[in-house]
Parts: C-alpha cells; sequence; structure tokens
C-alpha cells in the first residue's frame, strides 16, 4: 500500500528530482595530470531513474514534458488549508496604499496591497502586546496591478472589492514669481 | 550692505579662469563696435584725478549743499534738455561712459537701464537707489547724500526718465539720520522748484521721488531683500528669477541701483559718456570713490580715477599705512565681504573690477581696509563672520546655519582652540555656503573666511600649535 | 539681477530679454492660448513641459523626486530650504528646483556630483542645529528629515563644535490644545506659516528674529486657533509641530492604517484611521483631489477621542424605576419587538445625521413592512414642492473640486467656513488664485476671505430674481458662477419658498453659463448621511412624528439633535434608541441598542455633492456593539418580518436596487431634471418671510461641538475653552 | 481587466500528477481505496472507540466533500495530501488525537443563521 503510494509520489514529484545522488568518479590512475584537470564530472545520475527501465524512463519524460490545459482559473482554496471560515466570511479590500500626510515621499505608494477586514484586536494583558484571535489579519501582500491581486484573491476563494485610486489632476505649473504678483491675491503677506 | 554682496559668484569659482573669456570678449567687442561701445582707452597710467575732473565737488561739505548751491555747482544744468533727448540716448551715452553698478556686483549699468524699456504691459515701473549702506568699510554714499544730495535726485530724475520710470524710492539706511534728513530737504527744494513732480523740470515728463528709511539691517542692502523692505515685509531675499526688472517693488519692473551710481549719472550726461570713460582701463572706466580706512594715518573717501594702484591709492590720500609701507599686514580693497590680500599682493594690486579679480578679490565698493602688523588678522576675520552671522535673514538654510558654524569655528581660532583638519573644514563649509544660498550674503561671508585661509592658513596653524 | 556676471550677460545666455520675457507674460495673466510645450532632459531623459513649469515639477514628470523640505505641492513656492539644489547644465551654481522655471533644452541633473554635494552640505547645515531627540520624538519614523538624512546626508559628523558649544534651543510656545510645538527641532521650512495665511487664512503665524536666531511661532503670545489648524502637524517636515492629544501615543510602525470616511460634516473627507489594538489613536487626511485635496478638517482630526467615551456598549431597557438597565442582546429584541408588534402601524423612526445608507434602507424596510410610512431624518429639507424627489435640488450640483474654478460664489445663509470647512478652504482657494468674487446673503460671519455681503433679509434672494437689485447684472456676467444655499436657511418654516426662488434664480443664471456642465445651483448640506437618505426615501424633518398622537414606538437611529422632547410625544410612545452615544436620545430613551461608530462598520455614506464613499472597519465595536444594519434585521427576525438581506453583499445589492449610484463608491452621479424640480417647486406657494437669515454656527467656539462624537471628546471640549480663553486675552 | 481574466483563463500549464481528469480520477480511486483498506488496521491500531464502518463513513465524506472539483492540478494536490495523511497514519506519525480529529467530536459547532450569529457577536 504504502509502496504505492511512494511510487507514484517517485515517479512525479519534483521535489524529489531536485535531491539527487552525485556520482563521483575518482581521478586515481591518470598519468597526465593534465588531462584530468580537463575532464569534466560525470553526468549526474539521479537515484530515483537509476533503477528504472529504459521505457520507464521514456514514459516518465514523456510524462514530465506533458502540459495541461486549464480552462477556468484555478481555485485553490480547498487545497491552500486556510479553514473554510476564514474564506467564506472575509472580504479582502484591495488598493493602493496612500501617501503618508505626514510625510512628503511617495515611495512604497505604488502598488497595489491586499488586507483582510479587521477582526477584533485586545490587548494581551500579559506584555500589553496586540492579540488577535484573527490569522489572516497580518497577510499583507503587494502586486504590482489590481488584476493580479484580484486573480490572487479568486483563486483563494476570498470575496474582494477594490478601492480605487483617486485620480490626479493635471499638475498646474506653479511660480514663484506669484508671491509677488502686483494685481493677484497670491501676494505673500507674511515670512 | 549695498549690492557689494551680489557679486560674481562665478567668478569666486574660478577666478583665473574667467580672464580668458573676459579679454576674449573684448576684443570681439571692438571687431564690431556696436552702438554704446565705449571708446577704447589710450592711457597706461591712472590716478591723480585732476580736481576739474572730480564728479563730486562738494564730497567734503565745505560748501552749500542746498539747491543754491548745488546749482552752483552745475546740477540742475539742462536736466530739461537732457530729459528730452530721450531714453534712447540717455542710455546710450551711459553705455559709452561704460560705467559700471558702483555697488560692488559691477553690472554695466547701461544694459541694467536698457531691461526696463521692454514695451509696457500696464504696470508701472520704478526706479529703487539702494541707499542702505551697510557693508562695514564703506562710507561713499553717505557723503553724497549727505553733502551732494542734489545730484542723486537729478540723477534719479534722468535715469528714472531714461527707463520710463514713474516714481524713484530711495531706501536710505535707518542709521543715517542727518543723511535722511538732508535728502528729504534736498527733495522738497527740487519739487519746490518744479524739478520733481508733475512735469519735472517743464520736461512734461512726470517724476517723483520718495524716501524711505530702512530700519537697520544690513540684509535690506541685498536688492531684493529692499523691495520686500520696501512694500513693508520682512527683508528677506527672494529667489532670481523673477529678476526686479521684470516682477520687483509692488510687484512691478524695478532696477534697483545703488547711489554712487546714479549720481554720477547727470555728470556724464552733461559732459559726455566718452568723457568718463577716459578715465581707467578699458571696462574699468570712470572715477570712483575710494573710503580708505583702518591703519592709515588719514582716512578718508576721496573721489580717485579707476585702475589707479592700490599702494598709490593709499600713499597719496590716506598719508600711508601707521608704521610705514612694510608695516602692512594685508588689505580688505572693497568692504568686509570681499577676501583679505597680503601685502605681498597689495604691491601690484590695481585698483578696479579686472585687477582685484586677478588678485582672487574683488572691487566690491571700493571700500579699503587697511590693516598693519599689529593687527591679529584671525580675529578681524572672525569679527567680520560674526557681522554675518548677526546680519544673515534666517530664510535659507546654508546661510543661517552655516555662518553661525563658522562663527563658533572662527572664534576659536581667534583662541587656537582647535584642530588642524578643522581649517579644511571650515574651507569646505564655506564652499558649501558659497553660491547655495538665496542671496549673496552667505558669498559675502565665506568670502573673508577664504581669503584668511588662502592666505594667512599659517597664521592659524602657529595659533593652534601654540594653544 | 546683478548676480549675473559680466561675462554671462553679455553672452546673452541667462539674462537676455529673451530669458524673462516668459515670466512677464504670466506675471501679467495675458496668457490665453495654450503656449507651446518645451522639451527639457532630466537626467537625459526627454520631457515635454508647459513653459513656466519649476525644474521639480519636471523631474516629477518622469517621476524623479527631488528632495524637499520647504516646497509643498499646494503651498506657494518659498524655495528657501534649499534642499531641492540641482545642476543644470552649464550653470555654475546649482539652481532651487522648486521655485526655478526650466528653460528650453535644460539638462537637468538630479543625480550628478554637484547636486549630491549641494545637498549634503545643506542636510549638514539643517542638522547642525537639529537636536538628536529622534528617540522621544513623535515625527520619529514618519519624519521627512529622518529620512532626508538617511538619503542624502553624510554618513558621518564633523560636527566638533558639539563639544564647545550647544546646539541652538528655543523655547516652546503654546498655540493652542491641538497642536504641540518643540521649537528646538524646527527647520524653518515656513510650511505652517504659508498654510496659515494661503489655505486658513489666518496670518497669526510667521517668523521673528533673524539669522539663527529666527523663530517660527505666533508674533504675539497667541493661540493658532483655525478650523484647519491641524493640518500644520502633517505639514511639519521634522518634529517641530506634532499632535498633542496623539503625542507619545504610538510609534507610525506600530499604527495599523485603515482608510476611511469623515463623517463629521458633509464633505465626506478621506481620512485614515490609525489604531493599535482596539484603539482609535489619530486620525490623518487622506489625499483626494474631488474631496478634502489633503486637508482636513479640526473637528474631523481630533474628534476621535470621543469614539472612547460616553459609549452605549450594551443594550439597555428603562427598568421600574425608571433607570436604563442592561440586559442581553436577545432580551432587548424581544422586548422591544414586542412593542412594535402592539404598536401595529403607529410607529415611526428618526434618523440622525451620521446613519449610514445600509441603516437607513434597512430601518425603512423595516418600518415599511410594519405598515408605517413615518421615516424621517432629523434635520430638515423643504419637503413641499418639489423638495427631495429631485437629486438635483439637495445637492452640491457643481461638485466640491470645481467650487474652486468659480469666478463668482454667493452664499445664502451658511457659514461655510464652520459648516462645511474644507468647503470655506476651496473659496478661499478660488479667492487667492482665481480672483473669485464673493457675496453672502445672510449673516455676517468671519470666513477668512472678504466679501460682498448684500444683507441678511432673505427678501434680498427675491430682489435678484426678479432683477431689482444691483447684484443681478453682476451674476449675470459671471462665467462661472455659483450659489451655495447653507442648510440652515432652508430648515426654516418659509425653506421651501427660499429654495423655490433660489431654483428661478439659479435657472435664470444657469440660462446665462456657457461653460458645460456647471451647474449654478447648490445646496450644502451640515450632516455626513441627510444625502442618503433623502436618496433612499426618508421624509427631511420630524413634523410628521411630532404631529402625530397615536404614535406608539418612536426608534430613533442615532437621531440626537432635533428630536422631539418627551412631552411632545404620546404618553405611552415607546421609544427605542439605537447609537452609539448616550447623548440626548439615549437619556429620553426606553430601550437603548448599542451600535457602532463610523470607524466600526463599513459602510455607505453619500456626501453633499452626492459622492458614495465607504467607511471601513477600523476597530471593533466596544462591548456588544453591533453594527447597526444587522441590529435592525435582527429585529425584523424576532417580530417575523424578516428584512431579505443577511451580510453586506445582500444589503448593498438591495441599496442598488434603490439608488443604483449608492453603491458606485467614489462617483458623484450628476443631478438631472433641474427644470422639472423648478416646476413642480412653482405648484407650492410658500412666501419667503422677512425673519433674518441666521446660522446656528457662528462663530469658531460654535465649530467643535455639533455632534455625539465631538460632543463626547474632551479634546473638542479643551478646543471650545481655547478659543474662549483667547477671546478674553487682549490679543 | 475583464480580458486580462479571460487570456489567463485558457493557458497551459504543468501537470502535478495527473496529464487529464481521467488520470486523476484513477488517482482518487486508488487513493480512496487505499485508504478503505487501511481503515480496519488504523481503527485496531489507534485503538480509536469507532467502527470501522464509521470510519468508512467519515473516509467517505471527506472525498465527497470534493467531488465537484474539475481542476485537475487541485485534485493532484488533494491526492498528494491524502496520501501524506495516509502515510502518517500508516507510519504511526499519527496519534490517536490527529485520527480522532476527523470527526470533529470536540468542535462546536459554529451558529449558520443571522439571528444566533447576531446574539453571539459572530460574524
Amino acid at each position: 500500500m504504502a509502496s504505492l503510494i511512494l511510487r507514484s509520489r517517485i515517479s512525479t514529484s519534483r521535489i524529489l528530482k531536485t535531491c539527487s545522488a552525485n556520482i563521483s568518479t575518482t581521478l586515481s590512475n591518470f598519468a597526465d595530470i593534465n588531462k584530468a584537470a580537463c575532464l569534466k564530472d560525470a553526468k549526474q545520475i539521479r537515484k530515483e531513474v537509476a533503477l528504472m527501465k529504459r521505457e520507464d524512463i521514456i514514459q516518465k519524460q514523456e510524462h514530465d514534458n506533458a502540459t495541461i490545459t486549464i480552462e477556468k482559473p484555478s481555485e485553490i482554496s480547498t487545497v491552500s488549508g486556510i479553514p473554510e471560515e476564514h474564506i467564506k466570511t472575509r472580504r479582502v479590500k484591495i488598493y493602493m496604499p496612500t501617501k503618508n500626510a505626514m510625510q512628503s515621499g511617495t515611495d512604497n505608494t505604488h502598488h497595489w496591497e491586499m488586507e483582510f477586514e479587521t477582526r477584533e484586536r485586545w490587548e494581551n494583558p500579559l506584555m500589553g502586546w496586540t492579540s488577535s484571535g484573527d490569522p489572516l489579519s497580518n497577510m499583507n501582500v503587494q502586486f504590482t496591478s489590481k488584476d493580479d491581486a484580484i486573480a490572487f484573491c479568486e483563486k483563494n476563494g476570498w470575496p474582494w472589492f477594490v478601492q480605487e485610486p483617486y485620480k490626479c489632476k493635471p499638475m498646474k505649473p506653479k511660480s514663484y514669481a506669484d508671491n509677488f504678483s502686483w494685481s493677484k491675491r497670491t501676494r505673500v503677506s507674511t515670512k | 550692505m549695498t549690492n557689494v554682496l551680489v557679486r560674481f559668484n562665478h567668478l569666486a569659482k574660478s577666478h583665473i579662469g574667467i580672464l580668458a573669456p573676459f579679454s576674449y570678449f573684448n576684443i570681439q567687442h571692438y571687431s564690431t563696435t556696436p552702438p554704446g561701445t565705449p571708446p577704447p582707452q589710450t592711457k597706461t597710467k591712472f590716478g591723480g584725478l585732476s580736481d576739474e575732473d572730480r564728479v563730486f565737488t562738494n564730497l567734503y561739505g565745505r560748501y552749500d549743499w542746498r539747491l543754491k548751491g548745488a546749482l552752483k555747482r552745475g546740477d540742475w544744468y539742462k536736466a530739461k534738455e537732457i530729459i528730452l533727448k530721450g531714453p534712447d540716448w540717455i542710455i546710450n551715452e551711459i553705455k559709452v561712459s561704460g560705467l559700471r553698478g558702483r555697488g560692488g556686483a559691477g553690472f554695466p549699468s547701461g544694459m541694467k537701464y536698457s531691461f526696463m524699456l521692454k514695451p509696457s504691459d500696464g504696470r508701472p515701473k520704478y526706479l529703487v537707489i539702494n541707499a542702505d549702506e551697510g557693508e562695514p568699510g564703506t562710507c561713499k554714499d553717505r557723503e553724497i547724500m549727505r553733502h551732494d544730495p542734489h545730484k542723486l535726485v537729478e540723477g534719479c530724475l534722468l535715469v528714472g526718465s531714461a527707463m520710463g520710470a514713474q516714481a524713484a524710492y530711495i531706501y536710505i539706511r535707518g542709521e543715517f539720520y542727518n543723511e535722511a534728513s538732508n535728502m528729504q530737504i534736498a527733495i522738497a527744494e527740487a519739487y519746490q522748484a518744479g524739478l520733481l513732480g508733475k512735469n519735472a523740470c517743464g520736461s512734461g515728463y512726470d517724476f517723483d521721488v520718495f524716501m524711505h528709511r530702512g530700519a537697520g539691517a544690513y540684509i535690506c542692502g541685498e536688492e531684493t531683500a529692499l523691495i520686500e523692505s520696501l512694500e513693508g515685509k520682512q527683508g528677506k531675499p527672494r529667489l532670481k528669477p523673477p529678476f526686479p526688472a521684470d516682477v520687483g517693488v509692488f510687484g512691478c519692473p524695478t532696477t534697483v541701483t545703488n547711489v554712487e551710481t546714479v549720481a554720477v549719472a547727470p555728470t556724464i550726461l552733461r559732459r559726455g559718456g566718452a568723457w568718463f570713460a577716459s578715465f581707467g582701463r578699458t571696462r574699468n572706466s570712470g572715477t570712483k570713490l575710494f573710503s580708505i580706512s583702518g591703519h592709515v594715518c588719514t582716512p578718508c573717501t576721496v573721489e580717485e580715477e579707476m585702475s589707479i594702484p592700490l599702494k598709490e591709492l593709499i600713499e597719496r590720500h590716506a598719508g600711508g599705512v601707521t608704521g610705514g609701507w612694510d608695516n602692512l599686514l594685508g588689505v580688505i580693497p572693497g568692504g568686509s565681504s570681499t577676501p583679505v590680500i597680503p601685502k605681498s599682493v597689495c604691491e601690484t594690486a590695481i585698483m578696479d573690477f579686472d585687477g582685484l579679480v586677478a588678485c582672487q578679490t574683488s572691487l566690491g565698493t571700493a571700500a579699503v581696509i587697511v590693516m598693519n602688523k599689529q593687527t591679529d588678522i584671525i580675529k578681524a576675520i572672525a569679527r567680520l563672520i560674526m557681522f554675518y552671522k548677526h546680519e544673515s535673514c534666517g530664510q535659507c538654510t546654508p546661510c543661517r546655519e552655516g555662518i553661525n558654524w563658522m562663527n563658533k569655528i572662527m572664534y576659536r581660532f581667534v583662541e587656537g582652540k582647535a584642530r588642524l583638519d578643522e581649517i579644511d573644514m571650515i574651507w569646505e563649509l564655506s564652499k558649501q555656503i558659497e553660491g547655495h544660498t538665496i542671496c549673496a550674503l552667505g558669498d559675502g561671508a565665506a568670502w573673508p573666511v577664504q581669503g584668511l585661509i588662502r592666505h594667512f592658513r599659517s597664521e592659524i596653524e602657529c595659533r593652534i600649535k601654540e594653544f | 539681477m546683478l548676480r549675473i556676471t559680466v561675462q554671462k550677460a553679455l553672452k546673452g545666455g541667462f539674462l537676455s530679454p529673451k530669458h524673462v520675457s516668459p515670466m512677464l507674460s504670466k506675471g501679467t495673466g495675458d496668457v490665453q492660448k495654450k503656449p507651446q510645450q518645451i522639451e527639457v532632459f532630466v537626467d537625459d531623459k526627454p520631457v515635454m513641459v508647459d513653459p513656466g513649469t519649476t525644474v521639480l515639477q519636471a523631474a516629477a514628470m518622469v517621476g524623479v523626486e527631488i528632495p524637499r523640505f520647504c516646497y509643498h505641492e499646494r503651498l506657494a513656492v518659498a524655495g528657501n530650504c534649499r534642499m531641492c539644489l540641482v545642476e543644470v547644465e552649464r550653470s555654475p551654481k546649482p539652481v532651487a528646483a522648486c521655485a526655478m522655471p526650466v528653460m528650453k533644452g535644460w539638462r537637468i541633473k538630479t543625480n550628478s556630483e554637484m547636486t549630491k554635494k549641494a545637498r549634503e552640505g545643506v542636510m549638514e547645515f539643517l542638522l547642525v542645529n537639529h537636536p538628536l531627540d529622534c528617540p522621544i520624538c513623535d515625527q520619529g519614523g514618519e519624519c521627512d528629515l529622518q529620512d532626508q538624512s538617511m538619503a542624502f546626508g553624510s554618513d558621518r559628523s564633523r560636527f566638533t563644535d558639539i563639544e564647545y558649544s550647544g546646539k541652538r534651543a528655543v523655547e516652546d510656545k503654546d498655540i493652542g490644545p491641538l497642536i504641540k510645538t518643540i521649537m528646538t527641532r524646527c527647520i524653518h521650512c515656513t510650511r505652517c506659516i504659508r498654510f496659515a495665511s494661503e489655505v486658513a487664512g489666518i496670518d497669526d503665524l510667521g517668523t521673528t528674529g533673524r539669522g539663527s536666531d529666527m523663530q517660527v511661532g505666533t508674533y504675539v503670545e497667541k493661540f493658532f486657533l483655525s478650523e484647519l489648524s491641524g493640518n500644520v502637524i502633517d505639514l511639519c517636515p521634522v518634529g517641530a509641530l506634532t499632535s498633542k492629544p496623539y503625542s507619545f501615543a504610538a510609534r507610525p510602525w506600530e499604527i495599523r492604517r485603515t482608510d476611511s470616511i469623515d463623517v463629521l460634516d458633509a464633505i465626506g473627507s478621506n481620512i485614515v484611521v490609525c489604531t493599535r489594538t482596539g484603539e482609535v489613536l489619530r486620525i490623518l487626511p487622506r489625499v483626494n483631489e474631488l474631496v478634502n485635496e489633503e486637508w482636513l478638517s479640526d473637528k474631523a482630526r481630533f474628534a476621535y477621542d470621543g469614539l472612547k467615551r460616553q459609549r452605549l456598549i450594551t443594550p439597555m431597557l428603562r427598568n421600574g424605576f425608571g433607570e436604563l438597565e442592561p440586559v442581553d442582546w436577545e432580551c432587548a429584541l424581544v422586548s422591544v419587538g414586542k412593542k412594535i408588534l402592539k404598536a401595529g402601524k403607529n410607529v415611526g423612526a428618526i434618523a440622525g445625521g451620521m446613519a449610514e445608507a445600509e441603516a437607513l434602507v434597512a430601518l425603512k424596510d423595516l418600518i415599511n413592512k410594519i405598515g408605517s410610512e413615518k421615516v424621517c431624518t432629523e434635520h430638515a429639507y423643504p419637503t413641499t414642492g418639489s423638495g427631495t424627489d429631485i437629486r438635483s435640488s439637495y445637492l452640491l450640483n457643481n461638485k466640491i473640486a470645481r467650487i474652486e474654478e468659480a469666478d463668482l460664489v454667493l452664499l445664502i445663509g451658511t457659514n461655510t467656513r464652520l459648516e462645511a470647512p474644507l468647503l470655506n478652504s476651496r473659496i478661499r482657494k478660488g479667492y487667492v488664485h482665481n480672483e473669485t468674487q464673493i457675496f453672502v446673503i445672510g449673516p455676517k460671519v468671519d470666513l477668512r476671505y472678504d466679501y460682498t455681503h448684500l444683507g441678511t433679509d432673505p427678501g434680498v434672494i427675491k430682489d435678484i430674481e426678479y432683477g431689482k437689485h444691483q447684484f443681478t447684472t453682476v451674476l449675470k456676467r459671471a462665467k462661472k458662477p455659483v450659489i451655495i444655499v447653507g442648510p440652515d436657511a432652508l430648515s426654516r418654516p418659509d425653506g421651501a419658498g427660499i429654495l423655490l426662488h433660489i431654483q428661478s434664480l439659479a435657472k435664470i443664471i444657469q440660462a446665462c453659463v456657457t461653460e458645460p456642465d456647471w451647474w449654478v445651483l447648490n445646496i450644502l448640506h451640515k450632516v455626513a448621511g441627510q444625502v442618503a437618505a433623502l436618496d433612499i426615501g426618508y421624509t427631511p424633518g420630524t413634523k410628521s412624528i411630532v404631529q402625530d398622537d397615536s404614535l406608539k414606538v418612536l426608534y430613533l437611529l442615532g437621531a440626537d439633535e432635533n428630536i422631539p422632547c418627551r412631552k411632545d410625544l404620546p404618553k405611552d410612545c415607546f421609544v427605542i434608541y439605537q447609537g452609539h452615544h448616550g447623548d440626548k436620545g439615549a437619556c429620553m430613551a426606553d430601550a437603548v441598542l448599542p451600535g457602532a461608530a463610523y470607524t466600526e462598520k463599513q459602510a455607505t455614506y453619500v456626501n453633499t455633492e452626492g459622492r458614495a464613499q465607504q467607511t471601513t472597519v477600523a476597530v471593533t465595536p466596544p462591548g456588544f456593539c453591533r453594527e447597526d444594519w444587522k441590529i435592525i434585521r435582527a429585529l425584523s427576525d424576532i417580530i417575523g418580518k424578516t428584512l431579505p438581506y443577511d451580510n453586506l453583499d445582500q444589503i448593498r445589492c438591495r441599496l442598488e436596487e434603490i439608488a443604483p449610484h449608492l453603491t458606485r463608491y467614489g462617483d458623484a452621479e450628476n443631478g438631472n431634471f433641474y427644470d422639472v424640480s423648478l416646476d413642480i417647486g412653482k405648484q407650492s406657494n410658500v412666501e419667503i418671510e422677512t425673519d433674518p437669515l441666521c446660522v446656528t454656527q457662528n462663530c469658531l467656539e460654535d465649530f467643535y461641538m455639533t455632534d455625539v462624537i465631538s460632543r463626547a471628546s474632551s479634546t473638542m471640549a479643551k478646543c471650545v475653552s481655547a478659543v474662549r480663553q483667547q477671546k478674553s486675552s487682549q490679543y | 481587466m475583464a480580458s486580462r481574466a479571460m487570456n489567463l483563463a485558457q493557458r497551459q500549464v504543468k501537470p502535478i500528477l495527473s496529464l487529464d481528469q481521467d488520470e486523476a480520477r484513477k488517482r482518487a480511486i486508488n487513493l480512496y481505496r487505499a485508504w478503505n483498506k487501511q481503515l480496519p488496521f488504523i481503527v485496531r491500531h489507534f485503538d480509536i472507540p469507532k467502527s470501522v464502518e464509521q470510519c468508512r463513513q467519515i473516509l467517505r465524506e471527506e472525498f465527497t466533500k470534493h467531488e465537484n472539483l474539475t481542476d485537475v492540478r487541485v485534485i493532484d494536490m488533494l491526492i498528494i495530501k491524502g496520501q501524506m495523511e495516509l502515510q502518517e497514519s500508516v507510519n504511526n506519525w499519527k496519534q490517536k488525537g490527529h485520527i480522532m480529529s476527523y470527526f470533529k467530536e470536540t468542535i462546536e459547532p459554529k451558529p449558520k443563521d443571522f439571528l444566533s450569529k447576531f446574539l453571539q457577536g459572530v460574524d
């Protein structure tokens, strides 16, 4: 039974592909050391194919190289391990982080982020740190575009809504001379 | 501070290199000779201005300074005819005279006035006279205003008419009480005599002159700070652009110009630009008021020909250095903001714009401060920096913070309570201030320090080692 | 001018008349035709800009952010911090990018050696006298000076003078209960001064002294009192001006930011609610050009401490002794349900100013299901005539952002400065930058800009309408006129008449307007919930409730302001109060159902221009508080008239059914049927009375405490006492 | 956005295990069989207070919970997870409590209808 499972894993699991034994060859009897130095390492033989028959290997290769067509965007909520209550009852807000009003820089505001709705948080009486019963409260994923964020939420089965950023107004040239204009109210009064 | 500060920032950057294009330009200038070019200078020796060539004939107040006396000395003579010759003629004559701003920066006055000749857009134009002479060492404008105020009043009218100005504002330093009262009387006299006001001098031109007393801030001698102050705001310089010729006082086109520049204008117009250009070297033409102070036998303000050698100036008019020429330590040749030059340089220095630039200093307001060997040069410069620290308006960062810092270091240098590497540091600091500020006060504070380190570094090092 | 060398000037490169002329034409404002764009290069990237664009703006267009302290997009250029110095090719010294207009073909180098050196130098100078108290500074972590010294400053200090003499120390100023000043930290960027004089219109701030003794402060000892004063905290690039209520409360990296909407006035300012654990620590503005730009009124910013006081946290029922007694939800709902069932159709409801669209629709559905039509809002609005059937007759039709474009503003019966500070700042913006003329009919209040007062008599409106007033021609001549009518003018008994006359006046003026999509008639509301309530179909005003003698149950949904008092109601009337604060409504109630405040629910609000926006949950409701629509939904279950929505999406579907624009968040639907509304209006014949127009909020004192949250806020109470103190001071 | 989603919809991907629905189905059935065979041993081995029948019931529930899945890769992932669980059971890496948690006896059911959710204060 167990072997059946292992078989199927061995034949395909990509994780295992990377764990391969390095079969070393010794260089004891080479007279010409230069020649020896030029030799390449022998090709590595992977453990899981070492005992396979030739036709098995071909079949496996075919299998490995094959692709399948996905019709719909995949829905991974069933395999993500997130409890169902944290999929169905959550709402994700997709937004662009807003500029901090306290600062003039705009770094870290040019991407999209997702955030779950706030659940209760309380102060932990032991240390005064913040506690929460919400496993997703700290999940902040950044995306380059809104579509990516939406696709990600769709994939995970979270209901989402997008908070659109405001549209920039066209820039008006600013003029220092306005401060001293003779007829306008832009004249600076105090300093 | 008069415009001494608003001086060639760029020149200080690469003093020598700038000379080459200068002379190159010179040649080009002559080959084409556009209108308004001063005639070529043929003299090779300068100095020893004769009495009949003096512009300011009552510099020492020996005669009557009021209208009657002024008329006797030839002021207001044919003012109407000059006005009627028109702006183009006046400006061309000023151009021919080769007159350069006497406030420090030495910008060609004719060209400056011609910026005002743009077609009007409905805004009035103003002439503002910078009489806020606050630069330590400089005392030329006050002599004019006290003893020859009508020269200035007439100059206002003529120059003002040339640029189509509606009025002239004389912004006079608050501490100049007598000067201000004499000026005010002179203006009143001119009004009463019909020389100013509606139909000034009968020329059909309306022109007003107002006087405005400052409140004692050196920075208000900077042209844009002066404009701000005139508008009733804190005297804090504006950025340029906009230049005053575009947006100046009350938001209108304005020319800010020094008292001496304007006061010589009537004489130039009467005697002709070529006459004025016959003094001094090419591009440094004219006569100039030199204020000589410090360790000389007879400190004085004297009108002399441009390009007079520094040594001759001191020996002839100021009675020589106290303790003899060999007792000379150094000279600040153009008011407190110009770098000091040591005796070796003083020997050959020529008192004009180009001559002093060649010595890595500048003519400034031609206020020669002579220091003999009894001077503590570090303390002297430190005192100057303290002045600038006190007079910094505090608007922009490098000047506000930098000069204060330099001041602290300089006073430690006086005692020698510093490390040797701080000499390089203060040099760098002065470079960090220079050219990074809104106005030239920062530069003016940086240059004395640079001059000190350039020529008297060993002095500082000695002091530090002794400490 | 003299700054230029002779050589330079002769070459004509820098200072030829050509150079000066574009500036000149700007100054006189005769740039009617679209000027030709010019090409400049920022770090070798070409960019086409309008003439007059500054170097800093040109750089921003290609995404290069030049460091700055004094420059602020919404304030005048000062050019004094020198942080924005950049090299321009062939210029011997760096230029201040914030003030220097670009010239054709300039090559700007924002990352060259000279630029870096200049920045480093300026940074060093700024830090020379800046205290090293970042660890105890409230700005720490969101400080421009910190960030920029990391990015552009030197990596080591050579400030040897610290061993000989200290840094500058400046006395702190007391400028009121909102702003804490630590003036030693000031870097003299003058942003606060410019904000005060340009945006707030108060010239109280300024500099005194010069050089290193220069100080920013009020010239005389005085509070900086303005309805927008809190914004200087945001503007201050260092920790010199920080929030007093927030001082030493938290670090920016330990707080959570939740984007939300302010509901303390009808503007619907966009805000960021900063929370830690279950507590709102501060509220910051969020940039939205269409609504609040990046400002926030003091009430919106500082009233948050009211969210923690006077809260109703558990359901309560009045017991035999006449005291409210805490009970559990089931008990409360069942006894309330019983009363409602017993009352039959004799149920009425009053919705308060902060009720959100979800709760409003749920309550209306419930009351209608019971068989009653008595759902009204506490703030009156003319109902006769066109009244509230047509949206354009109760909206700020021209939109907040476009008010600043107006060349003529007529304010009728309103004190915009206190009723909608951010609308007032727009008008002031127009006044400053657009030469807007402002006229006022109504009380002479201090609006922080000059206006022409046309009288307090509402009859003036009629005179203008009939062309009897000389102002009519002025109004007709205006290219972009707006009429803004305040809520207090329309809640008068003769409000319908006033509205009618204003509408017909607006129609006359509208006919003269050529600007497309420009609406003359604009109604301003005071409270955040009013527009949504009118959209959903609430009757404005409580008249129908007061007049009803058979009323058995009165349901107050957060209504505390203009509610009938107990003696106006029938003796046996059972009053239910649902809301979040124990105020007037809860006091008179027989049953109290604790609801959630605006920071605790995801809710829809429609601002005075008809823009639907939603708040989001920043903290969870305290105690047994529940979201308002859920309480109503649960109650409907108890009385057996279950409402057909179980979650937020479903109730929003219901909202969409009623009025689709309610769920189009961020958009403001245009009003329509202007003429129809006028025609319907003409059917009524309410005459304007001669009582002078008046407003409820006259001076700054009246601004701070206007609703349950701000009345519970001790910060707001401190503001009121500060204003009183200021009044008695000699300055 | 919509067009982008369309593009995303149909695409070529690498399979996890199965190349098509049939293969996935076979694997699922294999897994089911393997579990089914193993159940009596598990009951005995872990000494759980449940009959084999009850366990089969639970096993059936666990599989039918996902009967509507069509995405081959998701099925494959679930199969892998199922295999892991089985392996953990067989090799005694699991303990009794882990097995018993399939029966969800200690989990309090959450309220489902609106009113009881409201009264309990759960979202």
